[in-house]
């Protein structure tokens, strides 16, 4: 058997990139609401990431939505960034933008024809199982949100 | 004798470069690198040498049966061990569920306790918890003192005569503590109790002697000593494991089968049903030639010296907790840095080519025990330089200004 | 499309002269060689890829995790499965001891029946008798026509609503017979009954589609197909896996874990306790690529041929008897020679070079059946040549002189 | 990885010898006795071997021994051997063949001082574990059989 002495490689591709760092360094509305119509936990237990997000409703759209928690750069920069695009939107838009970011992260490319804004710096876990979970936990916890309100 | 520069060359992986750095591996207490030695035995043995064992009698088969015997007889000597007691297996964890059921269903009664440390990996704790669900057994905990060490007479006063079963980590794999074994074999035995030392991190690290120790039962893993995956070992008694029942049943494993019933084979063979990991063995038995050959002693000062400079230099960093004794500690450094979380701190190293683990290490109450919910771990084996600790420190640094914590 | 040249070249061990005489491997139902592209998957991976899997954040551990569930998934492909209700186990004996004790001591109650039948392996028996033992639910056995195939009518008069479960193989290990496990597996069906294969000997030599089968759970062993040792596969339904108990416990394959109590991650990583044999998966995985590269249906048929002609050529010998059906055989022969021991038979072909197995093949109730102590078996696979039947047939003729038989 | 075409070889020490095949198709004192003192059987039931021995003792002399069975050519001419040798043997004659025997096979070498005669042919099994069994078998059989006529 020979082993080469030739240098062999080994990349990943870069989480950290700058704009993942802004949100993380700067996120986007941070804090509580002082009355959502709905608040929702969202844990992920193998790296204790702990996420609160509050929801402001009006009638059929998101009128304010804040974040609050401790985590890694990426379940807090994923927060962040879903704050931002979100805030304003109407049900079926935050539905769909759900439902694209799932399968952004599965497929590990923008669902044909979707921009994903900042949202693209998160392309890297998709190849990171361990990583996913962090990425997804803000997105999985307003699914929840949005059932709840619409459960009530 | 090999200097480190030669170790270093028998592990081909040791020269990647990993995001454009040379690769700094220090997560060896996840599992280590394989040298060459262990590969050209893996694939030697498949070249030339290779059958299944135990059953065929032709010259292949006979050969293959030998290297497995032989494999066995090796690894038992390296821990210094009777091999009629020694079942291979998957690794600890197979090892460990073995004897909770095996040993455990038949031998450990509802009123009786078993007594483990807050300190155990999943695989010392979660089979003892089913055991004691079906058994109606209880489960007693160890207690610790301030800074991660087992506190001896507070073990002493749960000790009773209802123990049965002491089940401990020879060397935790989060704070690196080693338990002092031999008096807590001595101490359970004092009441009855049969001891099980959990030896997946102590294996590769520290000289071994089972007999000296006085365990009824001691499990490792392969991989984590320079051997390969899918493999590893549990030592019983033989005048034990010949009263407990099989685990698995199959082929290999018995005497005489008949349509409603069967019979078993001697141990170790009862232990060990259907087709063993035979290339594993073999190749376990290449790793453990090696390591005799650099000598434990050796590894175990080569750690020391690693681990104590590790130790220095992260908890003079500022923001840097480390956690564990101070001193006497295995080749593990676990730590956090205010205001990064774990996994961030691996990943932006990572950046840099330092491969550390973070996360709960698979002992989840321990990390409640700590207060915290994930650390980071620097791990340390043969193949390690106290430059790489250089490389750890400055990674270190450069997460903390990437994220602004300074 | 390669040659068979091409493909005895891609086995090193094939190069080997066995007592003066080139190797006549005929023992690749016990286990088969494995071919150099295995070999440098196992390398590879361990040169530059190596780690722990699951829960490491750094690029190894990374790689290491994507290559271990990409094997997952070329396994389930290679067998038409979904890969959530993969499991990687030791071999086939694990994953029926896995059923066994996690399905059956939970579902399988007193009063209720398990249907096998005379010509399993001890493997897919012994497991069963102890579940029978344990819970009290009746062992039935499936009837046979006299040249050893399932009688498929007898079957049916057993197979009332108290059969709980359907165990039978996939090809039986001694007598070659191909079972209907499909018309097998709809019958179970009706009445409420679930099926589990043993595809140990089918998955190697056969084009198998677990879908298409219908099976429930479905075993196979990695070192049987040019895979390495210490790997396996149980295949199953992830709906029925999900409600079954763990069978090991310990690191991996929690989700949250306290003191006392914990709670388990989903399938299929539930069963997978402890570090997985990840080098194995991905030689498995690179053995698997071997296959579908070469094609199961090219296998298939050049094993049918050489058996075909071994059994000819065989029979005719004076002295020879043959077991099993006379056509649509896996890659099998098992036979006697008039006077002479199986085992000796077996160690003076062995002086000519050439392997082959003796004995009871783990199937000891078979060979009560068949009214012997002992056979010698010849099996074949994708290296095997028609030459190498006649130095079978010249050994055979040789031992006979020897021992005075002739 | 590098394989090279070089031819490698192996072998294994050759079983089948002249001597062991002569005892084997020529069996010493293969049959039965009308009046043992004892008669033992032994079986081996991974091979299949079966052994019946028919001891003769007079006061503590192994006067006449014969063996009758089926299995491999290593068992019969194992027995066939044994007869010889200790026919006519003192008891504790015939316990030190035991155990050198034993040790024969144990360590794949004769004890210090003994001449094994032709059962040097046998000394090929001790590295073949799945053949002790069959050269052992009349060995352990006998053992029972001095064990029994002690006992009685
Ligand atoms: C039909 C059959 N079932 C089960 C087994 C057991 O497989 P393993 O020993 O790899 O667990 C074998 C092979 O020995 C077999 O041929
Ligand atoms: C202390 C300790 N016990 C048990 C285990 C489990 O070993 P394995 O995963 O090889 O079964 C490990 C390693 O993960 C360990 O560090």
């Amino acid at each position: 058997m020979e082993f080469g002495s030739r240098k062999r490689y080994c990349t990943l591709f870069d989480l950290y990139s700058e704009i993942l760092l802004d949100h993380y360094r700067l996120p986007r509305n941070k804090g509580r609401l002082d009355h959502p119509t709905v608040t929702v936990e969202g844990t992920n237990p193998l790296c204790g990431d702990e996420l609160t997000l509050d929801l402001e409703f009006e009638g059929d759209r998101l009128s304010r939505v804040t974040f609050d928690g401790k985590g890694c750069a990426i379940s807090m920069a994923s927060a962040s960034m879903l704050t931002e695009i979100l805030q304003g939107k109407t049900i079926a838009e935050v539905e769909k933008w759900i439902a694209d970011f799932r399968a952004f992260i599965r497929d590990g490319h923008a669902p044909e024809g979707v921009e994903m804004g900042d949202l693209t710096a998160l392309i890297g876990v998709s190849k990171l199982p361990v990583r996913v979970k962090c990425a997804t936990l803000p997105w999985m916890t307003i699914e929840e949100g949005v059932r709840k309100y619409r459960g009530s | 004798m090999k200097t480190i520069e030669d170790i270093r060359r028998d592990f081909p992986i040791l020269g990647l470069q990993v995001n454009g750095k040379p690769l700094v591996y220090l997560d060896s207490a996840a599992s280590s690198q394989k040298p060459m030695q262990v590969l050209n035995a893996y694939c030697g043995f498949c070249e030339s040498r290779y059958a299944n064992v135990h059953r065929g009698v032709h010259t292949l088969a006979e050969n293959a049966t030998a290297d497995y015997e032989d494999a066995r007889r090796l690894v038992a000597e390296f821990v210094k061990a009777d091999p009629r007691g020694l079942v291979f297996t998957r690794g600890t964890t197979e090892a460990i569920n073995l004897v909770a059921q095996s040993y455990g269903r038949k031998f450990i009664k509802h009123g009786q306790a078993i007594l483990l440390t807050p300190m155990e990996h999943h695989a010392n704790l979660v089979p003892w918890q089913l055991l004691a669900q079906y058994t109606g057994a209880e489960l007693r905990f160890w207690p610790m003192t301030e800074d991660g060490r087992l506190d001896l007479d507070g073990g002493k006063k749960l000790l009773d005569s209802r123990v049965a079963m002491v089940a401990v980590t020879h060397m935790s794999n989060v704070l690196g503590t080693i338990n002092p074994v031999r008096e807590i074999a001595e101490m359970a035995h004092a009441v009855g109790a049969k001891v099980l030392i959990d030896g997946a991190q102590a294996a590769p690290h520290l000289p071994v002697d089972i007999g000296g120790i006085g365990a009824d039962f001691y499990a490792f893993s392969g991989h984590k000593m320079c051997g390969p995956t899918g493999i590893g070992v549990l030592w019983g008694r033989p005048e034990i494991l010949e009263d407990m029942d099989p685990f698995m049943t199959g082929g290999e494993m018995i005497r005489e089968v008949w349509l409603d019933h069967a019979t078993w084979a001697e141990v170790p063979h009862k232990f060990e049903a259907g087709t063993p990991p035979i290339t594993e063995a073999v190749s376990l038995g290449a790793a453990v030639r090696y390591l005799q050959q650099i000598t434990p002693e050796w590894i175990a000062a080569h750690d020391h010296a690693l681990t104590e400079l590790a130790w220095e230099k992260l908890t003079r960093e500022p923001g840097v907790t480390g956690y564990g004794p101070t001193d006497n500690r295995g080749a593990i450094v676990t730590f956090n840095v205010d205001g990064i979380h774990p996994h961030d701190l691996a990943g932006l190293l990572d950046r840099e080519g330092v491969a550390i683990r973070a996360g709960h290490h698979c002992a989840q109450p321990l990390m409640r025990w700590l207060g915290v919910q994930a650390t980071a771990r620097a791990s340390f084996y043969l193949y390690n330089t106290p430059e790489e600790i250089d490389r750890l420190v400055d990674g270190i640094r450069i997460a903390k200004k990437v994220l602004h914590v300074v």
